[in-house]
């Protein structure tokens, strides 16, 4: 639990890392789709982003203690949302897009006032519950979600500006690219927000003793739940986006193993950071799977990626993420001189 | 009431869920970590039992006895090689559903993942005019009720089960008692272990054989613990026999709808009982 | 040292003497083109073995198909299949549909099954790539196809008229039957059963639906409410496992008199006696896409010897007794049509040419003659068809049963 | 009107009464020791004063206004903290995160602001931030500002919960055996806060056993004796009552 929360970086990396870096950095990402036009490397790319965003979402919720099982069910809710607002009621996709996240959020909000009463275990059970439940209704109620047929949810429409076509979402996968960075950028941006804010304090005092906390006059479900709700919102985002970029939704899409990759991918990436931790951890994790599946002895890319993540967690120092392990590598390797402080005893 | 028939077959759905649920609880009281791996455990335990008899010629029921003992064996060895290794609960339980995958692959590459069954142990069904009742199902029924009974036999009866109670009870007084918290520990994660194995090698002639039979066992054991109160054993069985049950019995009523009702109605209990049916309340 | 020497000396020769041969051999045969073939289908996973059962079949098959190939143009032409492992989800199945047209630059994608059918034709029609495939639940009129926006999608086999004519041929073979029972998981659920119903009803024919939650375990419910129904067939659509177990369960409740079956082939007799016990498994129904037994449909004889060829090579690289027919109608009988579709068209790599030489055209495959429906069919241009053939358990051995030859549902 | 009011409180867990009948009334700004033997229930008055638990009889007033039956955070923002018997702390945050973890109350910014960095807010946690160091420099924890909590040794981890307390400007302070396990000087240390503290109007009740530092610093005592209330006044009276003598030493209980 060291590692879990921070508000006073002994180093910060924006006077270590000079500024230059971190700009070039970001152009070389937004540079991706010039480099390469191939479409199996983008949309790994995408579909990375997309989950990252998810365990983002999934650290959120565990910053207040909180175990959910039930993070895809956030990303079936904004697909269907998004999926049934334009192919089925022909709305138009932007507003729809929108919505979607707070269709998503909403749900989570209901189902957190109601369960966030009920921490611990009994948590994670129930959303791992609600994620089935979500999975049986997008099943079975069929005049809404087409039951098992799914709902095929159209690309993006071209964004046209003054009689020009400025983006278009079926000639290339650049656009998605764009939207998924955007999508990663915005929810980066707030819940690195959330971390250094008020919030990502009480957060932490309800996480770390809710008992204590709550002695202090903080009102622990309102934390829960906001938590839960703002991951939510934007899971629901991530589900929106990964139904239109493969067009399609069916109930099988979302379920109990996606939440366990959901989870998997931020906690071995380190829950240390709101925001490196899931995104470093969906890199690794997701990119081994998709390398994994293209070995063609079935069970081997099972075993394969069981043993990986089971070798990560054992060797990782502490039990911190992934992420923690590059910050170390600033700490002790690189900025070794910087770090003498004549109280900081030895770790 | 619902047919002779479905109450049988709910009650063997429960002893299966029972006796997972009941390693799983034990493993959880003394480790204070729910090991995810249960169900790949259970799958492991019908292979062994299967390769056992069809390939050794070894009788069924010594057979079960072996994938217990195996998998207690490698139960252990992830215990002391995996678990102890890791800090932190989180991190032991992202191991330990990694595992599921892990296990889930080896078993594909070690069997292939076609299936398999083992209906040539106790054929035949005995037809007493209101009711027939499988000799397979009625092994499974006596089969629990021996290993519930054995179990009570020991937690209440022997020098480790007092202990393991002592130390679900109180850690910290019984490791000042000179109970090896880590030896027993050892022991608990064997005997759940064990139990998770044995519960498949005893369904093994009942269902259809493959390496990812364990994961609807593993969810419902899992749901089974939590509506009858994590830690509790009694709790343990009696969730295990409310799903058994519930579910096939609602499902003779309404049919499909009966995975939206059972899922409803254990959020429904968590939310009247969050300490589940047989939990210590918490204030 | 010397003895190495000698050693490296035989191993060069050889080298150079299979060297010249290959050489001689180029020299003396035209070299074929090789066209690729994607075939994506779980392949790990719990849907693993029904990906897995292809494959070989595939290989010993195309050996075949290639040892004469087909003629484009004056050219001639072999097939090749890459196998891609869909997972079984929309996700995986993008994935490997976006590598296998973007990576290895494939153009016709054939003998797809799995749930990930609109996530790969999402991609496969934009890139105009000819996608051949199963009718399942989400293709069928008023299900998620789209002729418009699906031009490339040719449905190679129609499982629900298959189903239809399996339960004909049922009846067909059991005329004193009382009622028919339907199950599928909740899964297959769709207005796919609408079309069945309606046409069942008009032929008359007695039945009763159940559906369960796909992974139930315990079927007696089910069974129970099928008894109530008056049913003694249940008839199952949805997966293997489950029509096992009903054919366990319903034994063990004792109801002897209810007979089973799966609307799949078998793909072994053995598994089905090892799962549901010997007694219970006897008179167990499954498809039979055996051009060897037919008796209605025809097919022709060179498919025929073909047919047999395959299962002896695949039963000697197995080890052991291959059964299993219904590959006959997955990616064989797709990979004909793309062969007889290209010759009509004069093309190979014109998918718009190869499309208009699909519709309303004739094919003769391993699984026998049919003329594609033109655009009758759920307002589809593209529809093709196969008989339903029935075979029973019988011993340790499939035995036909009977047969109803397919009809385009109108 | 008294400031805290206990009227006819009860709890009972099952069978078990483990405060029966107590009443007990608090002045502004008064030191009240609570003693009495093991089990008597003086933890439990304090659950029940700061609401984790519910009293099953009777009610709670502070400043006139009903509290029983309120949420602990309610509880705590009407300005009613409270330490623990055993040391609870953020377990993997530094003291001076603890700290700012425990200024909960004392930001005049909301999450917004917060979140969307404002002027405000800046100021805000710099005034917290403040604050925190003020206070930690007030109870000699300056050296261990960065040390993880869970690593500083049994007396500070007990003083850094009176500072997580304290920093939460307590208007009634509950302190739940302070000193054990502290030296002299350490508890006296703590003596001359708490003193400190109701000078400037903080009312604090505590549970004590060690009688110097009880005699010391209590203007009153209350003695408990299996939930019931058998003395209260002046500490010097109270200790010397037959009662309380009987109940710490023990009488044969026939």
């Amino acid at each position: 639990m060291r590692y879990f929360f921070k508000t006073i970086h002994l180093i910060d990396y924006k006077n270590i890392v000079p500024k230059t870096v971190i700009g070039l950095f970001i152009i070389l990402i937004l540079l991706i789709p010039v480099f390469t036009r191939n479409v199996v490397t983008l949309s790994t790319l995408i579909m990375t982003g997309i989950w990252a965003v998810a365990a983002m979402g999934f650290t959120l919720v565990l910053r207040t203690g909180q175990f959910s099982l039930g993070q895809s069910a956030f990303m079936a809710l904004g697909g269907y949302a998004s999926a049934i607002l334009t192919a089925q009621m022909g709305l138009p996709f932007w507003p729809s897009f929108l919505v979607s996240g707070l269709v998503s959020g909403l749900i989570a909000l209901l189902v957190g006032m109601v369960v966030l009463r009920v921490g611990g275990i009994y948590f994670s059970i129930i959303t791992l519950a609600l994620g089935e439940i979500v999975r049986i209704i997008a099943l079975q109620w069929e005049p809404l979600t087409r039951g098992s047929r799914g709902i095929i949810a159209s690309a993006p429409p071209p964004i046209i500006l003054g009689g020009h076509e400025l983006v278009n979402f079926n000639a290339s996968l650049a656009p998605y690219f764009y939207f998924m960075i955007c999508l990663v950028a915005v929810t980066g941006l707030v819940f690195w927000r959330i971390g250094e804010s008020r919030l990502g304090r009480t957060f932490a005092g309800t996480a770390l003793n809710p008992v204590l906390a709550e002695h202090q006059g903080i009102y622990l479900m309102k934390y829960r739940v906001i938590a839960f709700t703002v991951a939510g919102v934007f899971t629901g985002y991530a589900g929106a986006l990964y139904t239109h970029f493969l067009q399609v939704i069916t109930p099988m899409v979302f379920g109990l193993w996606q939440s366990i990759q959901i989870m998997i991918m931020s906690i071995v990436g380190g829950i240390g950071s709101l925001v490196g931790g899931p995104i470093v951890g969906s890199i690794l994790l997701y990119n081994l799977g998709e390398y994994l599946s293209r070995l063609d002895t079935p069970g081997l890319q099972s075993f394969l990626f069981g043993s990986v993540v089971v070798i990560v967690v054992m060797f990782l120092p502490q039990g911190a993420g992934l992420v923690n392990l590059w910050e170390r590598f600033w700490n002790k390797v690189v900025w070794r001189e910087e770090e003498y402080e004549p109280d900081e005893p030895e770790d | 009431m619902p047919p002779a028939e479905i109450l049988i077959e709910g009650l063997t759905q429960s002893c299966i869920y029972m006796t997972m649920a009941f390693g799983m609880v034990l493993v959880f009281s003394i480790l204070g970590i729910l090991n995810w791996t249960h169900g790949q455990l259970f799958m492991l335990g019908a292979f062994i039992v299967f390769y056992s008899t069809t390939a050794a010629g070894i009788p069924f029921p010594i057979g079960i006895l072996l994938a217990g003992l195996v998998m207690a064996g490698i139960g252990i060895l992830i215990k002391k090689f995996i678990i102890d290794r890791i800090k932190g609960e989180l991190y032991i339980g992202v191991a330990t559903l990694a595992l599921i995958f892990a296990l889930e692959g080896a078993a594909s590459l070690l069997f292939t993942s076609d299936d398999r069954g083992l209906a040539i142990i106790l054929p035949g069904v005995l037809n007493l005019g209101v009711v027939a009742i499988s000799y397979q199902k009625m092994a499974v029924i006596i089969f629990t009720l021996i290993v519930m009974t054995a179990m009570y036999f020991v937690l209440n009866h022997t020098k480790v089960g007092l202990a393991i109670r002592a130390v679900a009870q109180q850690p910290v007084a019984a490791s000042l008692y000179g109970i090896s918290t880590e030896r027993l520990s050892l022991i608990v994660m064997g005997i759940g272990c064990a139990l998770a194995a044995m519960a498949g090698a005893i369904m093994a002639p009942l269902y259809p054989i493959n390496p990812f039979i364990g994961r609807t066992p593993m969810i419902m054991a899992l749901l089974a613990i939590v509506i009858g109160g994590l830690g509790s054993l009694t709790g343990a069985i009696v969730g295990g026999l409310i799903l058994g049950f519930l579910h096939s019995v609602i499902a003779y009523y309404i049919s499909y709808l009966s995975e939206v009702v059972l899922f409803g109605l254990i959020i429904l209990i968590l939310l009247v009982r969050p300490q589940g049916l047989f939990g210590a309340s918490a204030k | 040292m010397k003895k190495s020497f000698f050693s490296a000396t035989i191993l060069m020769i050889t080298v150079m003497v299979i060297g010249m041969f290959s050489m001689c051999g180029t020299a003396v045969a035209e070299e074929p083109i090789i066209i690729n073939v994607a075939i994506i289908s779980p392949l790990s996973g719990p849907a693993g073995p029904w990906g897995q059962v292809g494959l070989d079949v595939y290989e010993a098959w195309l050996e075949l198909f290639n040892k004469e190939g087909f003629r484009v143009n004056g050219k001639l032409y072999n097939f090749k299949n890459i196998n891609y492992d869909s997972l079984n989800t929309p996700e995986g199945g993008a994935a490997c549909a976006k590598r296998a047209i973007f990576e290895d630059k494939v153009k016709f994608i054939v003998g797809h099954w799995d749930t990930s059918f609109l996530a790969v034709s999402a991609i496969s029609n934009p890139a105009k790539v000819i996608l051949i495939a199963r009718n399942g639940n989400e293709a069928v009129g008023g299900g998620a196809y789209n002729p418009e926006k699906m031009p490339y999608v040719v449905f190679g086999t129609p499982s629900h008229e298959k189903f239809l004519s399996d339960i004909k041929a049922i009846v067909a073979a059991y005329p004193n039957y009382k009622r028919i029972g339907i199950s599928d998981s909740t899964l297959g659920k769709g207005v796919g059963w609408d079309y069945v119903d309606r046409d069942l009803t008009a032929a008359g024919i007695r039945f009763h639906h159940e559906w369960y939650p796909f992974g139930t375990q315990d079927y007696s419910p089910y069974i129970t409410r099928f008894k109530e129904a008056g049913c003694d067939v249940i008839y199952g659509a949805g997966d293997v496992l489950a029509a096992m177990m009903i054919t366990k369960q319903r034994w063990d409740m004792g109801l002897k008199y209810i007979k089973t079956g799966t609307a799949g082939g078998l793909l072994d007799p053995k598994m089905y006696i090892d799962v549901s016990g010997y007694d219970a498994s006897q008179g167990f129904i499954a498809q039979h896409a055996n051009p060897l037994d037919y008796k209605k449909t025809k097919v022709n004889p060179k498919f025929i010897k073909m047919f047999r060829e395959v299962q002896d090579m695949v039963s000697k690289k197995q080890g052991k007794p291959f059964n299993y027919t219904a590959w006959t109608d997955w990616g064989c009988a797709h990979m004909q049509i793309l062969a007889q579709a290209m010759m009509k068209a004069g093309s190979v790599d014109d998918p718009d040419k190869i499309m208009n030489a699909i519709r309303g055209g004739t094919f003769d495959t391993m699984a026998g003659k049919y003329t594609m429906s033109g655009a009758k069919t759920y307002g589809s241009p593209i529809v093709f068809g196969n008989p339903g053939c029935i075979s029973i358990i019988k011993g340790n051995k499939e035995v036909y049963l009977s047969e109803n030859p397919w009809k385009p549902i109108p | 009107m008294p400031y805290l009011e206990l009227k006819n409180v009860s709890k009972h867990f099952g069978r078990l009464a483990a405060v029966e009948e107590v009443n007990l009334q608090v002045g502004k700004g008064e030191i009240l020791g609570i003693v009495g033997p093991n089990g008597s229930g003086k933890t439990t008055l304090i659950n029940l004063i700061s609401g984790y638990y519910r009293p099953t009889k009777g009610t709670i007033y502070f400043n006139g206004k009903k509290i029983s039956g309120l949420r602990p955070d309610k509880i705590a923002e009407l300005g009613i903290i409270r330490t623990f018997q055993s040391n609870v702390l953020y377990e993997g945050t530094t003291v001076v995160e603890s700290m700012l973890i425990s200024s909960y109350q004392q930001y005049s910014t909301n999450n917004w602001q917060s979140f969307l960095e404002t002027k405000a807010w800046k100021d805000d946690n710099e005034k917290a931030v403040g604050r925190v160091i003020e206070l930690v420099k007030l109870l000699d924890l300056l050296n261990d500002t960065f040390l993880p909590a869970e690593g500083l040794s049994h007396g500070y981890q007990r003083m850094l919960g009176i500072a997580m307390a304290m920093i939460a400007n307590p208007q009634v302070l509950l302190l739940d055996e302070p000193t054990t396990g502290m030296n002299h000087e350490e508890a006296m240390f703590v003596v001359d806060k708490i003193k400190l503290l109701s000078e400037q109007g903080v009312t604090v009740i505590l549970i004590e056993h060690n009688m110097k530092v009880l005699l010391n610093v209590a203007t009153r005592v209350v003695c408990l004796s299996f939930g019931n209330k058998i003395a209260d006044g002046i500490p010097e009276e109270v200790m010397n009552e037959k009662e309380v003598i009987e109940a710490y030493l023990g009488t044969e209980i026939l």
